[in-house]
């Protein structure tokens, strides 16, 4: 399946209103394990990823990537900022280097935020659900129910990156914030998919 | 929540502004950014390595009043305990950078290493020549895949490398440098009252009327145990029994002495810790070179203290004495 | 009372011990006395005025941060809110004498006045020329016999005779400048909770979680009136309206700032609330030509700040500029 | 009447045991109206003058009231160790100089509180206490009773001088510590006097 420029501002359009609809609940996620901040900051992000969208109505895919990568990585600060927006500038790169299969596409992000975050699958972060979505693309596998399944598992895992990583034992039993954010995005796209 | 504020979500820029005015005109502010820079004479006319830091806020002095001749040149201020975005980061590089590439000082935390990972590589992309070194000073979390925070000790490594930057020291040594102090540096902290993060409202945690805290961050983050408070003797030999045992010292080695206190814990206070401190020190036969005390690298309004011990190799105690002209030192 | 203390009774004792201490060197304490004095090589070699202050402890960096080359020559530390003795004033004078004679700068409460008077015709009968100045900035208490306190302008009549001592000036040329800075400081405070005293063991007053005290001095003393926390903004013209009442000021005056923090209240607040002043004095066209900000002049752990205004005269300005070795500047 | 050496030595003698058993109540009426420790300054002066007595079995009064007043002005610090050292170096110079009849002495030590002090009777010091006293030995009327009169009187001035006067007229009411620890003292020359 190959991702459009229109596509993909379908896309982000839709992650900019998930975002303001859950904010509060990424900041509740973030309280328990992380300090409390990760809806807030993702809002700051998407509100210019919007200013973004309003502008880029011409631009081709890797440019329109690009846009909303800058767009993130100098609003959002933290962690997830420069994870999302590493994964998306790699995206970016990607599409002008290699094609614009959604499955190598969301692979390469995975590999951003992987070299990026220096993190592994496992490590209870957003990657838990990037990586997976990427199998699952390349599977045919991406559906509602094995994105929810990818997100629910990270509750199992015990944080060895980020803030939560300090509490050691005591992160089991929660959701990753950030993983949440992904699984919202990649809802996102899925409903664009299914339009 | 008691703060003399106006609105939270104007308390960086409005904090920013108020440093540089302070500052009788040694620093400015790059425009539409949250980087502190130096404005002095000097700055203008002798060329040096840029050593650039920043992080979130609510340090303070940490970093922006630590910028000045013989110390950073400059900081980034992100929001409350909260790293600051590349782009800014990229911008003070931009302007600290007089040729002979910039050093990025980072406390080690996910966000504030990925932010300045990424500027770094933007700079690069630019034809910069950037590097950057990671604090991990502190002791009291086991050393872990995500390794230890940095904390106070962060203040004598920006001290040390503003001094030998100032002398002349290229990029590549003050790299090495940097990163032999962070080896040398270790630091534990209590805390007798959490902070309140504005955006929060309420202490980030609490304590009884008899309770310390030991081996706390300096974003609020929970330490290893919770005690009963002890006397500043007590509580001296304690935190330096940790502190040692981190370094393999033999009865030549000379140490650094640092005592900061994290916000609301008077001077009176951290002046009798640090007495406690040395009489400790002088019955274990162990030789103090260089004593600081004050805040330095505060948590906003956090009660408690920190103590740093520095081994110190050939002159840094001559760095580490040597005058600046910053707000904060 | 949550302190990191010792014996309540060895607060000031191990204090000054973990100040000198602090200094590297450029303090000692003389001894069988509270009084620390100037330890540097130009105190040695360089001849002039000798500067003294001190008073009760608490207040600290104040005197004794004060003390080095281009400020005070000695500092005398009396029990913890209450002055000194005659006895170590006048050892402290007799050390601080290099035949130039020596200046006492009193803050001007009853006790501190007396004591220093008394150590003033002691030294005077051993011949020794001294004379003395009484600092009175607190605006927050009408002109009364009593007459007005000495809070945080003292430490800027430090620095601007420091200065001129430095460079030369007779005891009779700082004596007379000494008084006219004073004429021309004026100072108001505000508390959001009061100091704890150790002797005492709970804070000297109580103030509900939303309501600040105007008008404390720096002994705990409540002030004029007890109203509703404000923004920094409404804060800052509060306090400047009260302060510049109090100066006949006309266009082409230039002033000094300072914003003072009590102990307890981080920088971050500080530097907001410093923001907010100089936005409404430019607003209002007067001109600041120095400032300065930091915890200088604290009632022990007490939350709040204060603001001094001075209307400058020649040459103050660069005096408050010129750099100094001190603790505590 | 004359002060002797030895009539002094247990008159300052009584003094300090006085001041021993009455520092919590004088620490107390300091907390009303001051900062509490009119006590604890006086007692850290008491032991010092508990040590110079012991040492100087031989002096002579000139000698023996300088010597009291040095412990005093060395140990007690605050406001009123000025004002006693300063009262009794006075009487010291005036046995000097001139006599040792008690009703000039303690006139000259009451001078040298209003000297000190730059006060004036009626501004609630310890003063209220002294100027009388000095005034009913000149007239014969030095006893108990018009002693805890002078005493009682202070109770009905606003402070004048002092930290109480920061209180203005919330200082009325209220005993002056430093002329309850005056009243101690003539209290224990009255005891000396009539054994
Ligand atoms: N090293 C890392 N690798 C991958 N993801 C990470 C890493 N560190 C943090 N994260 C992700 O970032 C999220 C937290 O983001 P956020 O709260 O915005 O930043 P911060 O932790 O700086 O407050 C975590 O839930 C986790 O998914
Ligand atoms: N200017 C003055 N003249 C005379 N007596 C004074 C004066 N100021 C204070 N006093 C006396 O001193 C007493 C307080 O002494 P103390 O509590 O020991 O000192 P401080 O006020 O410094 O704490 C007052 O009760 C009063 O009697
Ligand atoms: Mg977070
Ligand atoms: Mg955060
Ligand atoms: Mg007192
Ligand atoms: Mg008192």
């Amino acid at each position: 399946m190959e991702l459009t420029t229109e596509l993909a501002t379908k896309w982000f359009e839709l992650y900019v209103q998930s975002i303001q609809e859950h904010k509060d609940q990424l900041n509740e996620l973030d309280t328990a394990i992380g300090d409390g901040d990760h809806g807030t900051n993702m809002l700051r992000g998407v509100e210019q990823v919007q200013t973004v969208l309003q502008q880029q109505a011409t631009a081709n895919l890797s440019d329109l990537l690009k846009q909303v990568a800058f767009a993130l990585i100098s609003k959002v600060g933290g962690a997830s900022g420069p994870l999302y927006g590493t994964a998306l500038l790699d995206m970016s790169k990607y599409v002008q280097e290699h094609d614009s299969q959604l499955s190598n596409l969301i692979a390469s992000g995975a590999a951003g935020i992987k070299r990026r975050g220096q993190s592994q699958v496992g490590d209870k972060t957003m990657l838990d659900v990037w990586q997976p979505v990427a199998d699952d693309l390349a599977n045919n596998q991406f559906n509602s129910s094995n994105l929810d399944q990818h997100l629910q598992a990270t509750a199992d895992l015990e944080a060895k990156k980020g803030r939560a990583s300090y509490l050691g034992e005591r992160s089991v039993g929660h959701l990753d914030p950030g993983a949440k954010s992904s699984e919202l995005l990649f809802d996102c796209l899925l409903q664009v998919l299914n339009k | 929540m008691k703060k003399i504020i106006n609105q939270v979500s104007e308390i960086v820029p409005e904090m920013v502004q108020g440093i540089v005015q302070a500052s009788n005109g040694l620093l400015r502010q790059l425009p539409d950014t949250q980087v502190v820079i130096r404005n002095d004479e000097q700055f203008q006319t002798k060329i040096q390595v840029g050593l650039v830091s920043g992080g979130g806020s609510g340090h303070e002095p940490l970093h922006a009043g630590f910028v000045g001749e013989g110390m950073l040149t400059a900081a980034v201020c992100g929001e409350i305990f909260t790293s600051p975005t590349p782009d800014q980061i990229l911008a003070a590089i931009k302007e600290a950078d007089q040729g002979q590439g910039v050093l990025l000082i980072v406390k080690n935390y996910s966000g504030d290493v990925m932010n300045f990972d990424m500027a770094k590589e933007m700079a690069q992309a630019d034809n910069i020549k950037v590097e950057s070194i990671i604090v991990d000073d502190d002791i009291s979390i086991p050393d872990s895949q995500q390794g230890r925070r940095g904390v106070a000790g962060t203040v004598l490594v920006e001290k040390i490398l503003g001094a030998a930057a100032r002398q002349g020291c290229t990029l590549e040594q003050l790299q090495q440098l940097g990163q032999q102090v962070i080896d040398n540096t270790k630091t534990l902290g209590i805390a007798l009252q959490a902070a309140t993060v504005p955006a929060v409202g309420h202490p980030g945690f609490e304590l009884a009327n008899d309770e310390i805290e030991y081996g706390v961050g300096i974003h609020n983050e929970r330490g290893y145990s919770t005690e009963k408070l002890q006397s500043a003797q007590k509580l001296a030999q304690e935190l330096l029994t940790k502190i040692l045992a981190e370094f393999d010292a033999n009865k030549n080695d000379e140490f650094a002495v640092l005592v900061n206190g994290m916000g609301a814990t008077p001077l009176m206070e951290q002046y009798i810790f640090l007495n406690n401190v040395l009489e400790e020190l002088q019955k274990q036969g162990i030789k103090v070179t260089f004593t600081k005390v004050g805040n330095l690298v505060t948590s906003i309004d956090m009660s408690g203290l920190s103590l740093t011990l520095v081994k110190l190799d050939n002159g840094w105690q001559d760095y580490l004495t040597q005058n600046v002209t910053t707000l904060g030192w």
